[in-house]
């Protein structure tokens, strides 16, 4: 048991931390960047990729540099921290994971050099209308073509997919089951819709009319190769350990930035954090954290574990912890604040979006919970 | 003891509610229902209406338009209004600046102010809360020197609700700074058209500007516009206030939403069903309901015994609905973002979703949570109710 | 809309709070009481009937003095006020309701007046081993013989069973349906067996093996004649309500207590009512008290409803007001004295200990709160 | 950052589970299990199987029997304890005056005591706490007075947990009156057989002799029975205090009853099925099991942390894991009394219910629930663990 950071995942903690501390240097840096075309600053992105965060992902042998679920944990949290509109979930996290469990080795060699430099972005397109929560509710059908498959249909809520270049496109096989296609979102056939989400970050909508699209061919024999739906399980598995620690990082600061206004905040002549009632919400905020800092370890952990029943169980107690902690956090965090707090002039209003967003991405808490339920919890009866 | 309407009651009710359903445009209504912003003439066109029927200010004295109901018709018809979706008289108007010139303003103020306000030919604002005050209203320091006919303000006022629709404003200024805190307020009325006057947005966490500074630059005020005596403001403050608690619960409110999730739960997919065979979501709502009724009949056991002290004047039991009602309002606000789902996302003005006629309102969803949590923020916070409720009622 | 009281239900109030809080002087009288063989004193009862109560539950043209649900809800309130451990719950609620809902106008002439004078107690036995929080599951079986209908089978938790002269027992007729019977815990065929509760009161188990037992025949062709269950129902209704009542006395007064011990019990050189995080407690405990009165007064408006459906989602939502406020009430105030509530040398725990059984008895919140979802809730979608 | 256990902690997880549970009578894990009531004997036998392996003070100094376990050792030992429902070994001998003798005694005091009360042949009590301190434990008012060889003590001490097992108690005293709260408190070891002490059982809301108050009449105590210095005992407690805290969350405990819950939910009947087929009681199971999950590895984190700082000194961590595991204590022995439906009501020692063996517990279902109440309160209520973490960790 150790919780320690080798020196190499110190490092990179550093330099992403500082990286995007720099850049994100209050909010009107960030709201500038927001109001761009792309939603965001394109150029950052190349500094990710100088960092080394976009190789991370992937393993030394298909080009990519070796990270693991710690090393995305460590540039989530960042994420969080600073607040970032970087699409490293769609790309680093929900794409990475679709090539790692579902990609050929010649399709990983073609497209993680690229995406390590910084000259591909991705994204999966992992719910269609009326899916609620269920990812295994696919409707869009592929189709074989002499020219190759083509697929039709609709998919939604893609996580910045104004910003792919390609999106990962789980279709319905003429078998019955699923297979997971790379999709070029401008191409012909494909239409391609962005909105913002109340975060401040980007959404798109696709629809399919024949896009042509490639196959992604997962190692044969494998488990994911046997049934689309376990890539899918997978990626959104790597998506909730993400958003996990994404959210940590957001609820520290946010905790952070709530404290210091208790702090330097005066009424009735004295600093609101003098007050009692005030003191004890701020130390229950701090439960909710260190609670939340936990099942993000453990989703770190759990994210590559053998056993698919209890990696689910698993992950979805974490979704489970992280959304109620960031509820709760988000929620007294605003309360403490009083009016300030309900301003989009003061950043931790902003904290307090992108945290209830978070908790309706994945799998919102009830959804989640029915799955510890019906798994039967994490303990056994013996 | 019976919790019973009487039948000249309950005839009351339905024909307010006839009314309101008929007469009021459908469009207003169902934008107060899903939460949406409300433009200026929305607001405008739904008093005039009530206005004309006699019905936007009920509680004012009746030979300034008041209708002399008793406390459950006044009850009645604020939760039919809530229930009906109608966006509520505007409480700057009828709640607030009214009843204060009503009970303290000159006949001269009141001539000239009060039908106008009534029928919201003056849209008013309140200049209460400053930057740095926060629930210790009575620290404000926007100064009113007395030179000759005017007074010259001085300062800045914050939370200004639509003071960027108003025509006037309505300001605790302190006009004795020698004075102890509370002592030394002035209530003054003020044109924004005054030179020296500047507002500046705020936009809050749904993205709406609901919200304004106010600044005041050497802005001369004619004295006449000084209401009552001059440092005697925070009385009427407290008068004001105390009106503005009335209804904070706001019942039938909650309970449209709640009616609203019934309604998009039975037409929204969910696995082979829809929402509403989620035994789990309607197990979440089914408690929020059985609170709601609680806290109704909290509100009449407040109302009734309100009526029987033969005064208006505030109970702290009213700081128990206050408390109670803003986290239901919450909670309601959290079920239909529960109910939203993965479109809980979605920014405002984007469709998506199922094709449903009845998913058009799930972009609203995350802003009527996020708008809803000022609730239990402003008009005394509930750590401030608490306070109030330990002091007053458990004298501890 | 009328909350007061008619000068007479005033009357009643003050007599009867008078009388209670005379005799339960304290938890050394309550204990003196308890401790004796019947577990409470039998000549307080003789005083409750003096007092009218015991006839009040009753129809003056059957022979009581034609109080309604007010009448109970005063009586309970007083008795969870008092602590007082009479067995009117069982012999003015539950048996009541069985002869008000369930007999006929032979029985009700035979045997109310008994009961009024103070000369009968009865109790109704609701439940069966399995049945859990189900009063329609009532495998005891009823057989007509040519001296009568004798019953055989086991009902348990009966509310002061021992202390009833005749016990209605609901049994399965030979038609399928069930019949509510009559029964002397201490004749043939019938074998009582009393224990101590967790709140000091008594319950019974009761083995019946071809017991003699006298039919209770509702009022021919009404809803209690076509099925038993319907009677069934209207007991546990007005058990509920009563329940309500009795546990808003309760709370109220430990309520009082705990603002009282907050006031008066010093620490760190102050009382430790100047704490403002245990002062918000405490007005978070006022919060819940008022909100189980509301549906103690809702509980006892609708009680007599005419409609089933609605009646019974009204008193499952009551009951689930009581349980949430009787439990947060009990554990906030043991918690706000300390040490000191955890001892049974102090009242307030015992108060603690009957809110606790109350949350148990007549269906839990669980339970309840199901029923109320099922019923589509309390408020119509339009 | 590895989560996982090394090889060589699993083993040594693996060894002490076979013990415990080949080892420990089965009876007496029974009632741990059920939280019924343990008699002196049931104590002293597990602990003495325990101390025969060298494992009922392994947090020892090694030369006074310690096993210089690591933490997570130590915690794994302890999670073991608990999941296995073996008495924990005395606290008052083990974690309070042992550690405290072998810190700050004398070696004649190490030499008398150490080993017997190891081996719980001296059975100890603790008097810290005074009627009208609670909290504020250093408002202690028991004096004790030099007299030649002997200190002569007056007072009373509350809430002695099985003190009417106690042959000793440990004692805190002022022996300086002069002297500010904290300082002027000395530690004294005083045998319960002293002519002048009297024993009176307080019994709690489960029912159970569990507490007692103790009353000093002019007892002399030999001065050797000094611990360390005279008006240092403040120190020596806060030592003592900080050892209590450890272990505080009883996460291994609340695993062991939902554990016991999910085998009684499938067993009891309940409708067609049984209580595991209620889906609303298993997703309250699941929610208690989930935050239990992270409040162990907060356990794990505040246990790493204190090796790699390489102290043993109290972490204010742990005060987050006395509240929340105070609380999933609490929620465990709700869930258990909801299970118990009905028969949650009947009293200790009564059988009923469904005729099914597994139905024996119902009856200590409440008891539990209501002991458990003190778990909040006991050792710095949750209210003063809030006040820690809002002074030491945010500075508030």
């Amino acid at each position: 048991m150790d919780f320690d950071l080798t020196s190499e995942q110190g490092q990179l903690k550093d330099s992403i931390g500082r990286y995007l501390a720099g850049r994100y240097s209050g909010l009107e840096a960030r709201e500038a960047m927001r109001r761009r075309p792309e939603g965001r600053d394109p150029a950052l992105w190349q500094g990710l990729a100088e960092l080394g965060l976009l190789g991370m992902p992937f393993a030394e042998e298909d080009g990519g540099y070796g990270g693991g679920p710690v090393e995305t944990m460590i540039a989530m949290e960042a994420i969080g921290r600073s607040l970032a509109l970087e699409p490293f979930l769609a790309t680093g996290v929900l794409g990475a994971a679709a090539l790692r469990f579902g990609a050929s080795a010649a399709q990983k060699a073609r497209l993680i050099p690229e995406i390590a430099a910084g000259d591909l972005c991705l994204s999966v397109a992992l719910t269609e209308p009326g899916a609620r929560h269920d990812l295994g509710h696919v409707a869009t059908r592929a189709e074989e073509t002499p020219a190759g498959p083509v697929l039709s249909g609709r998919k939604d809520l893609i996580v910045w997919g104004e910003s792919a270049d390609a999106i990962v496109v789980p279709a319905r096989l003429d078998t019955g089951g699923v297979g997971l296609f790379l999709v070029d979102p401008r191409g012909a056939g494909a239409q391609l819709s962005g909105y913002a989400a109340q975060d401040g970050s980007r959404l798109a909508d696709l629809v399919l009319d024949r896009a042509p699209a490639e196959r992604l061919d997962p190692v044969e024999g494998s488990a994911e190769d046997a049934d689309g739906l376990t890539v899918i399980e997978r990626i959104a598995e790597a998506g909730i350990a993400a958003l996990a620690a994404e959210a940590v990082g957001a609820m520290e600061e946010l905790h952070r930035l709530t404290v210091d206004y208790l702090k330097t905040r005066r009424q009735f002549g004295v600093p609101i954090g003098s007050f009692q009632a005030l003191q004890h919400k701020a130390v229950d905020m701090l439960l909710m954290v260190e609670q939340a800092r936990s099942m993000a370890c453990y989703g770190a952990m759990m994210v590559e574990a053998d056993d698919p029943a209890e990696r689910r169980a698993a992950l979805s107690a974490v979704k489970v912890q992280i959304n109620r902690s960031a509820r709760f956090v988000g929620q007294t965090a605003v309360q403490l604040h009083g009016g300030i707090g309900m301003t989009m002039e003061y950043i931790g209003a902003h904290y307090f979006k992108r945290l209830t967003v978070i908790e309706t991405q994945l799998g919102d808490t009830a959804f989640h919970l029915a799955r510890v339920a019906d798994a039967g919890g994490l303990i056994a009866a013996e | 003891m019976d919790l019973r309407f009487t039948p000249e009651e309950t005839a009351f009710r339905a024909e307010v509610r006839a009314f309101l359903r008929s007469e009021i445009p459908a469009g207003i209504r169902r934008k107060v229902s899903e939460g949406r912003k409300l433009e200026r003439e929305d607001i405008v066109a739904s008093q005039r209406i009530l206005n004309a029927k006699g019905w936007a200010v009920p509680h004012w004295p009746v030979e300034w338009g008041g209708q002399d109901w008793s406390a459950i018709q006044r009850y009645i018809f604020t939760e039919e209004l809530q229930q009906a979706a109608v966006p509520l008289p505007l409480q700057f108007n009828c709640y607030m600046v009214g009843p204060v010139i009503a009970a303290f303003g000159s006949e001269a103020q009141k001539r000239r102010f009060l039908a106008p306000t009534a029928n919201l030919d003056i849209w008013w604002c309140q200049g209460f809360s400053e930057p740095g005050a926060g629930s210790d209203l009575a620290s404000l320091k926007t100064r009113a020197v007395r030179d000759g006919d005017s007074y010259v303000v001085n300062g800045q006022k914050t939370w200004t609700t639509l003071g960027q629709y108003a025509d006037w404003i309505f300001c605790l200024v302190r006009t004795d700074p020698e004075a102890k805190k509370q002592a030394g307020i002035s209530f003054l009325l003020i044109d924004m058209k005054t030179p020296g006057i500047t507002v500046r947005p705020i936009v809050t966490l749904e993205g709406h500007h609901e919200v304004n500074e106010v600044f005041f630059d050497d802005v001369r005020v004619p004295a006449e516009n000084l209401v009552g005596t001059e440092n005697k403001g925070w009385d009427y403050a407290k008068f004001l206030l105390a009106n503005e608690r009335s209804g904070i619960a706001r019942i039938g409110m909650t309970k449209e939403r709640i009616a609203r999730i019934k309604r998009l739960a039975r037409e929204l997919p969910s696995g082979a069903g829809t929402m509403w065979d989620d035994i789990g979501f309607r197990t979440r709502l089914a408690q929020l309901e059985i609170e709601l009724k609680a806290l109704e009949i909290t509100q009449m056991r407040v109302i009734a015994a309100q009526m029987k002290a033969g005064s208006d004047r505030p109970d702290p039991a009213s700081s128990i609905l206050k408390i109670k009602g803003s986290e239901l309002q919450q909670t309601s606000t959290e079920l239909l973002l529960e109910l939203a789902g993965p479109y809980g996302a979605v920014g405002a003005g984007r469709v998506t979703g199922p094709e449903s006629a009845a998913f058009g309102w799930a972009d609203a969803a995350a802003a009527l949570y996020f708008n809803n949590r000022k609730v239990s923020i402003y008009g005394g916070s509930n750590e401030i109710q608490h306070n109030v409720i330990a002091k007053a009622i458990l004298g501890l």
